[in-house]
């Protein structure tokens, strides 16, 4: 790492119970970095990485933190929920921003209370709003969810019990009844879980699981005859290792796709040519492309987009430090002619974050699993604002008077 | 056998300037079954204050589990106990201990772990009375009672001549000087009654001249009433005050050393021809 | 120097019965304590405090009080992180819902309350022994496991089940930087290993380690099995239970339930077998060896410029690790703390081999 | 009524499944004192072997059967099962003779992370699927007699039949034969074994072995089930309360422990979980272990624990 | 002693333990075919130390033998495992009983033989030793830890017996016995000997009967041989008379009259 570098540390798991699912996401990040390095960096500024593995326990990943931050880290992707809750605390001190894409604290939305977390594209209420919007489109209006049996599958976790006020606001408003279904992590044994499915015949049931959790609940659907075409499961349950091993009993079953997948976008090609082509390639060429590798290729993306426009801000050509980079980070714009340069027209959603909204876009489709493959569905779907700008606030609000926190003052936005 | 017993008890002989004095452990018609297995059938016998009482019987004749009775460990089916003239109801071993019986074990019962010093403090256990904050702080208090029975100990380590081996792990001890480190326990507790479960086994002659003059002088200096199980002949013939016989769960003799060595039974059951 | 005891002749016995009855030992122990105090403050990195040191020292007082059950009495336990859990959502209730409650008291309290959750779950070791008592310290690992997640009061009614404590201070100290955590930590720690050492020196240490050794001819020699078994449970879970406030509150800051999972419960209960059983130093090996271990062991292909990927040197690295773990059991079946003091032996005895 | 007998055959099937793996706990306990703490390990170990050689060794030897390549993977994974067996003996266990069961416990979590490594860097760690031809389809059996039929996983049928054959087989293989004496001898005393001419390493090659072979089939079963990957070795951990409970040395005690924790746990969840908010099994499973413990503590067929002075 | 016919020859051996513990310093003793060889001493001597040497059971109580050699028959046998030497008729009696506490009587008899695959061998071998011990047959199906010292003691030996050995070595048989069975057990051990010549090595505390029938003795005090002899000029000697066999001039003592100061032992100065 040299100090014309600017450097990413790359918290990733390729060991245990979760390499499956973090394998994939950690080439891709790892790939898109080469891929910026091979096309000259940011402005000029090539990126200088190193990985860790922090197999997904919390503890390692603090030790990683801990370890990479001291190489002048301007920028983290925790890659877990448990590790993102144990640095929301640590990043404002050490002024390192987090982006949690699709994960972490639904409420980190907010960032007048969460000046350092991005949950780019996502959170699990925004990911639970769009899953019943969907069914109420299937039904015909959300009217017609009224009277219908919604079940959650989850994982009993943080990260499972997330979702849960959403969805029970939600059903509130729609009138439909929620079933929660806790599933003990890992998730190897779900039998209970799918007996009570049956006996209670839910309509629908939301799928809320992670690793091998996913590829249980869908082998346990299959054993206990519900009809995969009634699941439907949240983005970290949709990628291929999740139905990989299921195969065609799967087909029918949909889940939430946060990103585009497929070889067909200018980038993929791209990639596939300066890194692969080249040797460079972080892992097996047929993985590029799949669901958690364009995930890892996304959350990177939008970094030194970050990066880029700091870069813009305070000095094209320079390192960014960690307070930079934030300010880039909150203040992104890729809008479609961006996202055009990026090589990925027409696949991901524009997406414009600001001081108080570390979010930047709630867009998102589905993609249901044919039995040997993905494949995307047409519609978009983004959280409803009302639904979810309160809630919000309110968990925003009440985290600020825990940590004894002001809300930034709007003068802080500028700086 | 009532009878016998009556007549030893009516003696009550003053051996070698001891007073013996009254009875202190009184044992009726006690019944221990295990499962199908008869370790005792009826047995009564007394043991005085200050007195050296013997059991002796074969393999497997129940001595063992008498002082297992003795101590609360076994709960006898039928017979009553009676220690310093109370009856005693069910009980558990450690309360044995608070009245004041100590016991040594036939397979040693050692806490292995321990130093040797620990394992005689350990004896010493029920005398001490400061509690867990104190114990955490080591202050004053706590201090001064580890000091003042450390001093008790290491008189008794003395006197078992165990100086050289008192930080060692008994563990590490040879069989030999484990059964005086287990007779150090006991005599920790300044017991008014010890049990002692083979003491010498596994000595040479030497070994159980010292433990017998180790015996005699706790039994002397500190007027303990001992209850002693011994195969070597000799040994007990020598120093027991009164013997009791077992053989299969009965009693089938008790008396004095000389009554007991000549009587017909217990020659054909246990001591065999030669003694 | 050379590492004699002849020459230095105890006259009392409170000279015998110091901690370290050698001179060497304890001037050694003394430089050891102002390097920790002193000099690492000066040096360290936060690195070295945040990753390394303040999760040491915590888990190594966590190690410290479940030696006290499995070391010191004998009784297994896969209910460390339970315990540890129970202390600090204890101790984050008193914070949270009792104003200007000071971290100390809170602490205190958390490991109160870990005493009676383990004192409770301790029961059942009066009549199940051995393994089988695992049970009983697992039923307690999930349950607790299962509560802090699901029931919201625990967690002040916090959507997700994690919660956060923030601003905390001793006596008006901020404890915000890596070096005061470190210092805080360390004092705790140092308080808590001197105070079981004492209660192991002393009469209730007896009872315990004749409970494990042996606890028939300990209930005749009269030791109450039920009080030593459960003051052994109780004073065990207090220390579990602060250094689970510490590791909640200190090191991780915010946290869920699973921050305190089986997993931690099993790295406890092998911090104290690699470290020694039944030995207060060797709960400081064992949780060296088990945290620091893996980290160096993880870096070692970096600074020799070895270019592994990150899958192939954690495959690496579990395999050293599990390997140095079966060298070290036979070198010394009882653990790092019993190596120790056999190289101190041996150094007694030096030049000569015997 | 038909959802009752649904959740209960659930739960029969999945303490079968337990059983299976408490099988090898049960075997290494019995025949070396030892809880050993890799059999988890050793379940991930012996399922990534098989999937990796059922793909490899038609690629090796260009042949296109899958029953072939079933058979000779499971071959090849059982013979590494075996060396694995004699390399731990020779490196490990031969060293610590006569421990306590304690250390040697810990040698064994020693080992499972060896495993762990090892397996991963040999086999990888992706998800692999082991295709054995298990039935996955649901079969729905008197219809007439329930609203609804009966709902009956076959694929779990199947696994319980295979469990119950596979644990008949050893019961019989341990029971009463000079081999299973010999056993019990070594788990009782090391040193008493060694000095009557039990020979240790082959006893301990043995007794691994055959856990290495029960791993093995306990891995085919959950590996096609669950799909191959490092989860596989976490279900070691349902395998706890039912060894606990069983009795650490029986064998049918791993049976029956198995059947009463699984049934317990699915009833508890459906019939209880409800009452308390759900994903109560866990622990339920543990409460359920501890009640018997109360009354039986040396587990239900369990040795009876000796403390005799 | 003739060479010719030397069953065992343990040659200045030292033995530590923990790799601090030097415990024998120098020990050599031969047992020659078809003998009873008697090693006697005190507490802590070293003689479970030596038979644990040979029988090479050292290794799980972390000792080992650093130096000497002990040799079978002219073949060294530090390097073979204990069940290779029951293999080859070498089996130890180990002290302190170690019944298999879980096993009945009869399965811990059974487990003795082991070694032995022919079933009427073992039938022979299991109605010798319940001939033998009587006391044994009626408790066959009691688990061994719940019989008593003295029948534990008696499983103990017979266990080895059922290896049909030709050489035992027996770790204070008499240990826990009563009297009249330490004379049978010696007379077992004599019949043994003479019918099917088998050799014993035995340490043994009860130096009266020890000597009594045995060939020859060893006297080992702290880690070294300080005396051998044939058994009856050692039972003649005046430092064993007095020392192992509590008998002085007069002769025996009784035990209540023993003195509180005792002459020093010649060989400790
Ligand atoms: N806990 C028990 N369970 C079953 N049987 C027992 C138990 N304790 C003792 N016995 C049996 O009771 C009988 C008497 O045993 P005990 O130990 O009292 O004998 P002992 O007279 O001490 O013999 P020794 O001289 O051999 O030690 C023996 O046959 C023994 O097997
Ligand atoms: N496992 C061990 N670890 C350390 N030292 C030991 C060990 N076993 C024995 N020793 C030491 O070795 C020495 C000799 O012991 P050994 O058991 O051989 O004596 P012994 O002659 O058989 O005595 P005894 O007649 O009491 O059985 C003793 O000083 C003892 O402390
Ligand atoms: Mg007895
Ligand atoms: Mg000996």
């Amino acid at each position: 790492q040299q100090a014309n570098e600017q450097f990413f540390p790359l918290l990733v798991y390729r060991t245990g119970a979760y390499a499956p699912n973090g394998t994939p996401w950690a080439n891709g990040k790892q790939d898109y970095v080469k891929y910026i390095n091979a096309t000259g960096g940011i402005n000029g500024v090539k990126i200088a990485w190193e990985e860790c593995e922090t197999g997904y326990a919390t503890d390692k990943g603090v030790e990683c933190y801990e370890r990479l931050k001291g190489k002048k880290s301007s920028l983290i992707d925790p890659q877990a929920t448990g590790i993102t809750f144990a640095l929301t605390d640590k990043a404002p001190v050490d002024k390192i921003p987090l982006i949690t894409l699709g994960y972490g604290l639904a409420a980190s939305q907010d960032g007048g209370v969460f000046k350092w977390n991005f949950p780019l594209m996502g959170s699990y209420w925004t990911a639970a709003d769009a899953l019943i919007q969907h069914l109420g489109k299937k039904e015909g209006g959300l009217d017609k969810l009224k009277g219908k049996k919604i079940a959650l599958v989850y994982h009993d976790s943080p990260f499972g019990k997330e979702p849960i006020p959403l969805l029970q606001k939600r059903a509130q408003m729609h009138g439909f009844e929620l079933v929660l279904l806790p599933v003990t992590a890992p998730g190897v044994e779900q039998k209970a879980t799918w007996l009570q499915v049956r006996q209670q015949r839910p309509d629908y049931t939301l799928l809320w699981g992670w690793g091998v959790m996913n590829s249980t609940a869908l082998k346990e659907a299959v054993a206990t005859g519900y009809p995969r075409e009634k699941l439907f499961g949240v983005w970290w349950s949709g990628a291929e290792p999740d139905v990989k091993d299921v195969g065609a009993n799967a087909k029918g079953y949909s889940a939430l796709a946060l990103n585009p997948h497929g070889t067909d976008s200018a980038l993929i090609k791209d990639i596939l040519k300066k890194v692969h082509d080249a040797g460079n390639g972080a892992g097996p060429r047929d993985e590029v492309g799949s669901v958690l590798y364009m995930r890892g290729l996304l959350i990177q993306m939008f970094a030194t987009e970050a990066v880029r426009t700091a870069q813009a801000k305070f000095g094209a050509g320079k390192v960014m430090t960690g307070e930079q980079v934030r300010w880039g980070l909150e203040n992104l714009n890729i809008d479609d002619k961006r996202i055009g340069e990026l090589g990925l027209a027409g696949l991901i959603r524009p997406l414009k974050t600001t001081c108080t909204d570390h979010m930047g876009s709630t867009a998102v489709r589905l993609h249901t699993w044919d039995g040997s493959q993905w494949k995307m569905q047409a519609d978009w779907y983004e959280a409803d604002k009302a639904v979810i700008d309160p809630m919000v606030k309110e968990a925003a609000d009440r985290y600020a008077t825990e940590k004894q926190i002001k809300r930034r003052d709007p003068s802080d936005c500028n700086a | 056998m009532m009878m016998d017993d009556m007549a030893a008890a009516a003696e009550a002989p003053a051996v070698g300037g001891r007073r013996i004095g009254d009875v202190i452990l009184d044992l009726q018609n006690i019944s221990l079954r295990f499962g199908g297995v008869k370790a005792l059938t009826d047995i009564s016998f007394n043991v005085r204050e200050h007195e050296i009482r013997s059991i002796i019987g074969p393999n497997g004749a129940g001595k063992s589990s008498m002082l297992n009775v003795i101590n609360g460990v076994y709960y006898p089916q039928e017979g009553r106990i009676l220690f310093r003239g109370e009856e005693r109801k069910k009980m558990e071993p450690h309360m044995a201990a608070t009245q004041g019986i100590a016991r040594t074990f036939q397979n040693i019962a050692l806490f292995k772990g321990m130093s040797v010093l620990d394992n005689i403090m350990t004896g010493r256990n029920l005398k001490m009375k400061c509690n867990l904050l104190q114990m955490a702080l080591y202050w004053g208090a706590v201090q001064k009672e580890e000091i003042a029975h450390r001093g008790k100990v290491e008189e008794i380590i003395d006197f078992l001549e165990i100086q050289s081996v008192r930080k060692t792990p008994v563990g590490q001890l040879p069989y030999g000087l484990q059964k005086r480190v287990e007779l150090g326990r006991a005599l920790a507790a300044e017991p008014s009654l010890l049990l002692l479960d083979e003491p010498m086994a596994g000595m040479n002659v030497e070994e159980k001249q010292d433990m017998c003059r180790f015996i005699l002088d706790v039994n002397d200096q500190f007027g303990t009433t001992i209850v002693l199980i011994e195969h070597d002949m000799g040994v007990v013939m020598d120093i027991s005050d009164r013997v009791v016989v077992l053989d299969y769960g009965k009693k089938i003799g008790d008396g004095a050393p000389d009554e007991v060595r000549n009587n017909e039974e217990v020659i054909r059951a246990y001591l065999g021809t030669s003694h | 120097m050379l590492y004699r005891e002849n020459g230095q002749f105890k006259t009392s016995y409170a000279a015998d019965q110091q901690i370290f009855p050698i001179l060497q030992d304890r001037v050694a122990i003394g430089v050891l304590l102002a390097i920790a105090f002193v000099v690492v403050p000066m040096f360290g990195s936060d690195y070295l405090f945040r990753a390394i040191l303040i999760p040491f020292l915590i888990l190594a007082l966590a190690a410290l009080g479940l030696n006290i059950l499995v070391g010191y009495c004998g009784q297994i336990s896969l209910g460390t992180g339970a315990f540890m859990a129970v202390g600090a959502y204890a101790a984050y209730n008193f914070l949270v819902r009792i104003d200007g409650m000071p971290l100390i008291a809170a602490m205190l309290l958390g490991g109160l309350c870990a005493t009676v959750i383990g004192v409770l779950f301790g029961i059942p070791s009066l009549r199940i022994k051995g393994l089988y008592l695992a049970v009983a310290t697992l039923a307690a690992q999930f349950f607790t496991d299962w509560a802090f997640l699901r029931i919201g009061w625990f967690t002040n009614n916090s959507t997700s089940g994690s919660v956060s404590v923030a601003g905390l201070n001793v006596f008006g100290l901020p404890i915000e930087s890596a070096v005061a955590k470190y210092l805080f930590c360390l004092a705790v720690v140092c308080v808590f290993a001197l105070g079981a050492k004492n209660l192991v020196r002393s009469a209730i240490g007896r009872q315990w380690m004749a409970i494990r050794d042996m606890d028939v001819a300990a209930a005749v020699i009269g030791i109450r099995p039920m009080y030593a078994k459960l003051t052994a449970f109780a004073v065990s879970s207090f220390i579990v239970g602060v250094a689970g406030v510490l590791w909640a509150f200190v090191h991780l800051g915010a946290w869920e339930p699973a921050a305190f999972s089986i997993d931690r419960s099993f790295q406890l209960l092998f911090m104290v077998i690699i470290g020694g059983l039944g030995s207060i130093m060797g709960a400081f090996f064992g949780a060296a060896f088990i945290i620091v271990l893996p980290i160096l062991l993880d870096q070692v292909p970096q600074w020799f410029g070895i270019p592994l990927s990150t899958a192939t040197t954690s495959h690496l690295v579990h395999m050293i690790f599990g390997a140095l773990i079966v060298f070290f059991l036979i070198v010394e079946p009882h653990g790092l703390a019993r190596l120790w003091s056999i190289g101190k032996q041996k150094l007694r005895l030096w030049p000569f081999p015997h | 009524m038909g959802f009752f007998l649904e959740t209960l055959f659930g739960g029969l099937m999945a303490g079968m499944l337990y059983s299976l793996i408490a099988l090898g706990f049960v075997l290494i306990y019995k025949a070396s004192g030892v809880f050993n703490f890799a059999q988890g390990a050793m379940v991930l170990f012996a399922a990534l072997a098989m999937a990796r050689f059922a793909e490899w060794i038609p690629k090796w030897l260009g042949f296109d059967s899958l029953i072939l390549a079933n058979v000779l993977a499971f071959a090849a994974a059982m013979a590494l099962m075996v060396v694995l067996a004699w390399v731990i003996e020779r490196l490990c266990l031969s060293r610590l003779v006569n421990q306590e069961g304690i250390t040697l416990l810990m040698a064994t979590l020693g080992i499972s992370y060896f495993l762990d490594g090892l397996g991963q860097t040999m086999f990888g760690n992706d998800i692999y699927s082991i295709n054995v031809g298990m039935p996955k389809d649901p079969a729905m059996i008197l219809e007439s007699t329930f609203e609804g039929g009966l709902l009956l996983s076959k694929e779990d049928l199947v696994a319980a039949i295979i469990a119950a054959a596979l644990v008949a087989l050893l019961a019989l293989f341990f029971q009463k034969t000079a081999t299973g004496r010999a056993l019990r001898a070594v788990a009782d005393d090391h040193q008493a074994a060694q000095s009557i001419g039990i020979p240790l390493n082959r006893i301990w090659v043995i007794v691994w072995s055959v856990a290495g072979f029960a791993a093995l089939v306990a891995g085919i079963i959950w590996g096609s089930k669950l799909g191959v990957q490092f989860s596989l070795s976490l279900v070691a951990l349902k395998a706890l309360p039912v060894v606990i409970l069983g009795g650490l040395t029986s064998v049918p005690g791993a049976i029956l422990g198995g059947l009463i924790i699984g049934v317990g746990e699915k009833l508890s969840e459906i019939y209880l979980g409800p009452f308390f908010g759900g994903g109560i099994e866990i622990w339920f499973a543990y409460v359920l272990a501890l009640a018997f413990l109360l009354v039986r503590p040396q587990g239900l067929f369990g040795e009876k624990i000796i403390d005799r002075v | 002693m003739n060479p010719a016919n030397l069953l065992l020859d343990v040659n200045g051996i030292e033995v530590i333990y923990n790799h601090v513990a030097l415990v024998l310093k120098g020990v050599s003793l031969q047992v020659p075919e078809g003998r009873i060889v008697a090693i006697l001493g005190g507490n802590g001597a070293g003689k479970t130390t030596t038979l644990r040497a040979i029988s090479n059971l050292l290794k799980g109580e972390r000792g080992e033998v650093t130096k000497g050699r002990i040799e079978l028959e002219g073949e060294r046998i530090e390097a073979l495992s204990p069940s290779e030497l029951v293999r080859r008729g070498v089996v130890q009696v180990m002290e302190g009983r170690h019944c298999f506490a879980h096993l009945t009587i009869e399965e811990n008899l059974l487990a003795g033989a082991y070694t032995r695959k022919d079933k009427g061998e073992i039938a022979a071998n299991l109605d010798k030793v319940y001939a033998y011990f009587p006391r044994l047959k009626t408790r066959r199906t009691s688990q061994a830890a719940y019989t008593s010292g003295g029948e534990q003691q008696m499983c103990a030996i017979g266990r080895a017996l059922m290896s049909s050995p030709r050489m035992v070595l027996l770790d204070e048989p008499s240990m826990g016995l009563a009297p009249q069975i330490v004379e049978e057990v010696f007379e077992i051990v004599k019949d043994l000997n003479v019918k099917e010549k088998v050799s014993f090595l035995l340490a043994e505390q009860n130096t009266m009967v020890a000597l009594r029938y045995s060939d020859f003795g060893y006297i080992v005090e702290n880690g070294r041989i300080v005396m051998e002899g044939e058994a009856r000029d050692l039972a003649s000697n005046e430092d064993v008379k007095e020392f192992y066999l509590g008998l002085s001039g007069e002769g025996r003592k009784s035990f209540r009259d023993v003195k509180h100061y005792r002459r020093r032992k010649r060989w400790l100065s």
